[in-house]
């Protein structure tokens, strides 16, 4: 079975992710293993509880809640880039569940589990 | 041993795209996808197209036979006319694919 | 947080690392020891200053492999090995050597 | 192992140095797959080149200096490090470096060595 990696690094209020949730999902549905997506840079604001966006808008955070519980598609966050941004997992914990807490050292290591890591 | 260019920025706006075009190595893929389309209409398109015709290594092209693929839906969403005589029409499905019949993915975004 | 020194409010963050790490001295560094129990010793000392001028001349704090590596010139194999480091700084050498050479917290993702 | 098997990995950086923190996003990243034994190559293209010029100092605008932690790169076996000439002959930049050990490449074998590697993050 071929393996995928995602890094994630443009925000939920760009347009972009929209891009990158089908690209993921595709893959799912095209019986590919997503070993991971890693949210670096802005991509860290999908984590974020604190993110309203009008009902009639794109709610990302509401198709990665279905990825991750359809497929248990393992998201990790770059703690120190989602701090930098004011998500955090300490006091008043603005980080929706489905994330898990991580550092750089998990990029790597889905990279090497991965065939392939493509940035979107 | 060939990359897929994933070009998601129009060429209008940054240098992402010229970018990738010096980077080009022979059979490599490009696709359009998300404001990338706007390529289409992009005179580096237009040399990179006669290029690849006239099998020519001026201008700063010097790859030949690059495949130029685009999103249908990202394109038709912002009313990008394909002229499917120099690019092809794909679907997500195909982008999956070719991340995995490629040996490596540059994302230029 | 604070450390008072000298007259000088000191501000630290809860874990007990400088703020603003120009304001490091050398006679701070066992005040902030103190605050975890723990005794310098000379051995402690050349770690600290060697990961203070590391921060000083890169602006970062290495990373344990690095520092080793980094160390080896200076200090030969002996000491610069990971089981050293740790023996000397139990709590791991990035996190307590560059607290107490007055440097700041490690980002988390490291 | 096939697993775990060495993917060699290519940072592109594209951006000047100071107004974003992509430099310093991507150096973290490399240093951390240093870290971590993994083989990483640096290569400046386009307004990336800014960030190898000599002689600047972020502390005049209260921008940590993240350039001054590219001479540490070798203590995290971070040795490959290319530019590419063209951008530099666009920019009438010398190539001369704050770092040692860059090597200016031309069009073709920046390409070519760029694409020798397993996967590519570009900031």
């Amino acid at each position: 079975m071929k393996k995928l990696a995602v890094l994630v690094t443009t925000s939920p209020y760009s347009n972009l992710s929209v891009t990158a949730l089908d690209y993921i999902e595709t893959a799912l549905k095209s019986n590919i293993e997503l070993v991971g997506v890693f949210f670096y840079q802005d991509g860290v604001m999908h984590a974020s509880k604190n993110i309203q966006i009008a009902s009639d808008e794109f709610q990302a955070i509401q198709h990665w809640q279905r990825l991750h519980h359809t497929y248990n598609l393992p998201l990790h966050l770059c703690i120190t880039a989602a701090e930098k941004r004011g998500i955090s997992d300490e006091h008043n914990d603005s980080i929706h569940a489905i994330f898990t807490v991580s550092g750089l050292g998990e990029l790597v290591e889905l990279t090497t589990k991965a065939d392939r890591m493509v940035q979107l | 041993m060939t990359t897929l260019h994933i070009v998601r920025q129009s060429a209008f706006n940054t240098n992402d795209y010229a970018q990738c075009l010096q980077v080009l190595g022979d059979n490599d893929v490009i696709v359009f996808i998300d404001d990338g389309c706007y390529n289409l209409h992009h005179h580096l398109t237009n040399n990179l197209i006669d290029n690849l015709n006239n099998n020519l290594s001026k201008s700063n092209v010097s790859a030949i036979n690059i495949k130029l693929k685009v999103i249908a839906q990202h394109a038709n969403a912002r009313a990008i006319k394909i002229n499917e005589a120099v690019v092809s029409k794909i679907e997500m499905t195909d982008l999956v694919s070719l991340t995995f019949e490629n040996d490596r993915v540059i994302t230029w975004q | 947080m604070a450390i008072d020194f000298k007259g000088i409010k000191i501000d630290t963050d809860k874990q007990g690392y400088l703020l603003d790490y120009t304001q490091w001295q050398s006679d701070l560094a066992q005040i902030i020891a103190d605050q975890d129990g723990f005794t310098l010793t000379t051995e402690h000392w050349e770690i600290i200053n060697f990961v203070r001028q590391f921060y000083l001349t890169y602006n970062t704090s290495p990373a344990i492999r690095a520092l080793t590596k980094a160390m080896k010139a200076e200090f030969g194999e002996d000491k610069a090995n990971s089981r050293y480091l740790f023996r000397l700084f139990p709590d791991g050498p990035a996190k307590q050597a560059t607290k107490y050479a007055g440097l700041p917290k490690p980002k988390r993702c490291l | 192992m096939s697993d775990h098997a060495l993917k060699t990995l290519a940072i592109l950086n594209s951006k000047a140095p100071y107004s974003d923190s992509a430099g310093k996003d991507s150096v973290d990243i490399a240093l951390v797959f240093g870290s971590f034994e993994q083989p990483v190559s640096l290569f400046f293209q386009g307004d990336g080149v800014w960030q190898l010029v000599q002689g600047q100092d972020g502390s005049a605008i209260a921008v940590k200096d993240y350039l001054k932690t590219f001479s540490a790169f070798e203590f995290y076996d971070i040795e490959d490090i290319y530019v590419c000439q063209n951008s530099l002959e666009q920019r009438n930049l010398p190539a001369t470096f704050h770092i040692e050990a860059v090597q200016v490449l031309n069009q073709r074998d920046f390409a070519e060595r760029l694409t020798s590697h397993h996967t590519i993050f570009r900031f």
